[in-house]
């Protein structure tokens, strides 16, 4: 029993510390790559050797600046909102695989229970737009809830493909279950699963709650301080945990050219990279789409191509 | 072909992720200004006049002049003493000043110059206003003119100079 | 374990959403209570399948996908007034009028 | 009393009361807040008693979606920041209805199952349950699609603008 309990602290530690770790390399990659992309250099001065400790530097900055609640805002909601957004995506660290055996908790349905957590991230954003007492903020809600509402849906049925194809709901079953020529079966459904997985954590080039030349800051426009920190964090972690799903159900998560077993975590981290990359990549290259083209593509690209997906997946799987 | 516009933006911004950033280190590094910058103006004090044109041309009134009238003993016997004036005071306040360098234009004397100094920032208005003395340390910064297009002709005072010192050898 | 418990809340559950269903005045509120008497029924749907085998919760399932659907359309059914009538209130309702545009 | 029936307890307590909070504040927006914590407590219950694909339904499906609109449907309606005046009628019959069939029922359980007990089956019945469904209950899963279609269609056809 003893062992039992320490093993689970030791998991949910791991987890914490990937919570609070890989999100911050995310954004110092955010940063360098983004400015790069630009022609710049980014920051260059916190922490001495190319602005390594920027984020950390803009943490201490957060927690220092004042919290300003609107006087017109419900205030418990409005004080509770970071927390309703970040919560779901620490959640879900615990029950993403990083090597053979090396996950929080390996659960029967992994993929159906993070899909269902991060379809919860939104209620956060609601309570963040209503409460903040202000016309952007809710205008940036009820896009946002259009947006996630609409994209959910391609999310979980290019996922359910891949599901389909492992025969499998438990995310460490399907990168067993996973072969390299999935990566050429299963390219739609990644592409679909990527691309409305930036819609679901509200990237550009789909940060219409956001936009901030159109709605000010949208819903984030009443926050300050250390509240907006947990948004920006949320943010990332969002980049992270999408960037991980996409390498677990369709990359072939710790599977790499050799040793998976010893070096799982390695191949594991170095496509979360990757794919995270991608997401900057496609942020500093893409404008942000208008509303109606945002649903347009939603219901008349993605979702088509999702379903002919899963078709193509049932065939093959009859087939062979 | 459709959506070929979506692999052509990805590829620029790749392409310019693996070129050199155009950032100055500013702080750092200094920057390399052309020699006609327009960062400050400087005062030649020997060659002013107190002629006034630049003060009355300028559009914003930001030069101050203050002169005085000083009689210069003849220089030999029988002559007339003459009158020359002499400059007290020369100011430019950079708070009004909006940089047309018409002043420089106008100045028949060449006692007015650009130079690429920018590094002038106070924390309090009034000390923007800079009187002759700091307007002739910026002369010291004032970068030697570019040189003139292999086969142009030579600068007037040059081919004058020259002249005159063909005519003593 | 014993059943009774989750039995009881969801006899509570019931009690509570028929006082909103009858109670409340505004629309979206009313539909929150008619959710809450489907969670009872699912409450109790989930419990017996406990006792007697998975066809509980299939039904359970069954029930949430009917959620969703009276969702769908009861909320359209309320914009719509809303944007006929500038209220949700639903005694302010008179359907023998005929607001068509 | 077991493990289960004490988180049972525990996280009815908290379905019970956030469910009162749903009928009872004068907060629009709170109401449907509140609507989320019953139903993720609920979730908890579904998990306890080891149905654990109806407690994650629950959360996609309840607390992804249909709270969402609830949300989204109470914005849209111009809900203001604030206590709102007039969401209730009298409440006295609507105690007594609510409490009658709350008693009613609580008294029919409580007489059927007595303090019997069961021993609730092994976790992991994600495969039964999908077993279930298309094996025994085909037939209304295939109806409920029809249905589902049919709502959809229907809300389009309310939601569209009129063409004069």
């Amino acid at each position: 029993m003893g062992r039992i309990v320490i093993e689970l602290l030791l998991r949910v530690a791991g987890a914490l510390v990937a919570f609070l770790t890989l999100p911050l390399l995310v954004g110092q990659l955010e940063h360098k790559a983004m400015a790069h992309m630009q022609g710049r250099l980014g920051p260059m001065y916190a922490g001495g050797f190319h602005g390594w400790a920027q984020l950390v530097a803009d943490g201490v900055k957060f927690v220092q600046k004042e919290e300003i609640v609107p006087a017109a805002a419900d205030k418990t909601v409005f004080r509770l909102a970071p927390a309703a957004g970040l919560l779901p995506y620490l959640l879900v660290f615990l029950l993403l695989p990083l090597g053979p055996g090396l996950v929080g908790q390996a659960l029967d349905m992994g993929l159906f229970v993070v899909l269902a957590i991060v379809g919860v991230g939104v209620v956060g954003m609601l309570m963040a737009s209503w409460s903040s007492a202000n016309k952007y903020s809710l205008l940036g809600g009820l896009r946002g809830a259009a947006q996630l509402l609409g994209y959910e849906l391609p999310f979980v049925l290019s996922a359910a493909s891949v599901a389909m194809a492992a025969g499998t709901l438990s995310l460490p079953g399907i990168v067993e279950a996973w072969r390299p020529w999935w990566l050429l079966w299963q390219a739609p459904a990644a592409v679909v699963f990527f691309v409305s997985g930036l819609a679901e954590i509200r990237r550009p080039p789909f940060d219409m709650p956001i936009a901030d030349s159109e709605l000010v800051f949208g819903y984030l426009t009443e926050y300050t301080g250390l509240r907006f920190a947990l948004f920006l964090l949320a943010e990332y972690a969002g980049i992270v945990v999408v960037s991980a799903l996409t390498t677990v159900l369709f990359l072939g998560g710790w599977k790499g050219p050799f040793a998976d077993h010893q070096l799982g975590w390695l191949w594991t981290l170095v496509k979360v990279f990757a794919v995270s990359f991608v997401v900057i990549w496609v942020r500093v290259a893409y404008p942000r789409l208008r509303e109606d083209q945002l649903q347009r593509v939603c219901w008349l690209v993605l979702v088509p191509v999702a379903l002919a997906q899963l078709v193509l997946t049932a065939v093959v799987k009859v087939v062979l | 072909m459709r959506g070929g516009g979506l692999a052509k933006g990805l590829a620029i911004t790749l392409r310019t992720m693996t070129r050199r950033a155009h950032t100055a280190q500013y702080p750092d590094v200094r920057p390399d200004l052309p020699p006609r910058s327009r960062g400050v103006i400087a005062l030649f004090e020997e060659n002013c006049t107190v002629c006034m044109l630049c003060a009355r041309e300028c559009p914003d009134w930001c030069i101050y002049i203050d002169s005085h009238k000083e009689t210069v003993p003849a220089r030999e016997e029988g002559a007339r003493a003459r009158q020359r004036n002499v400059l007290d005071r020369f100011a430019i306040d950079f708070a009004l000043c909006m940089y047309c360098g018409i002043c420089i234009e106008v100045c028949p004397f060449d006692a007015l110059f650009w130079t690429p100094e920018f590094e002038y920032a106070e924390y309090d208005v009034r000390e923007l206003t800079h009187e002759k003395g700091r307007l002739r340390e910026w002369m010291w910064t004032v970068p030697p003119p570019p040189p003139l297009d292999a086969n142009a002709e030579p600068s007037k005072e040059a081919a004058a100079a020259r002249k005159a010192l063909e005519i003593e050898a | 374990m014993h059943p009774v418990i989750p039995y009881l809340l969801a006899a509570g559950l019931f009690g509570v959403g028929v006082y909103g269903v009858l109670a409340r005045r505004n629309a979206i509120l009313l539909l929150m209570a008619v959710e809450l008497l489907l969670n009872a029924v699912n409450l109790v749907l989930v419990t017996a399948s406990a006792a007697f085998g998975s066809a509980g919760q299939v039904f359970a399932l069954f029930v949430i996908v009917l959620a969703a659907a009276e969702i769908g359309i009861g909320l359209a059914i309320i914009l719509q007034l809303y944007r006929l009538r500038q209220t949700v209130a639903v005694d302010d309702v008179d359907v023998t009028v005929d607001v068509t545009e | 009393m077991t493990v289960t029936d004490v988180l049972i307890c525990a996280l009815g307590a908290l379905a019970l009361g956030s469910a009162l909070l749903v009928v009872s504040t004068r907060h629009v927006v709170r109401a449907g807040l509140w609507l989320v914590v019953t139903l993720g407590a609920l979730a908890g219950c579904y998990l306890v008693l080891t149905a654990e694909l109806v407690a994650w339904v629950q959360m996609l499906i309840y607390v992804g979606a249909v709270v969402v609109l609830l949300l989204f449907a109470v914005m849209l309606t111009r809900a203001p920041i604030g206590a709102s005046d007039g969401l209730d009628r009298s409440r006295w019959p609507a105690v007594l209805v609510g409490g009658g069939s709350a008693v009613a029922l609580g008294a029919l359980l409580v007489e059927a199952f007595r303090w019997s007990s069961i021993r609730p089956p092994a976790p992991g019945t994600a495969e039964r349950i999908g077993a279930a469904v298309f094996r025994d209950w085909v037939l209304p899963f295939e109806v409920l699609s029809v249905l589902l279609l049919a709502a959809l269609v229907g809300a389009i056809v309310l939601s569209a603008p009129r063409r004069s």
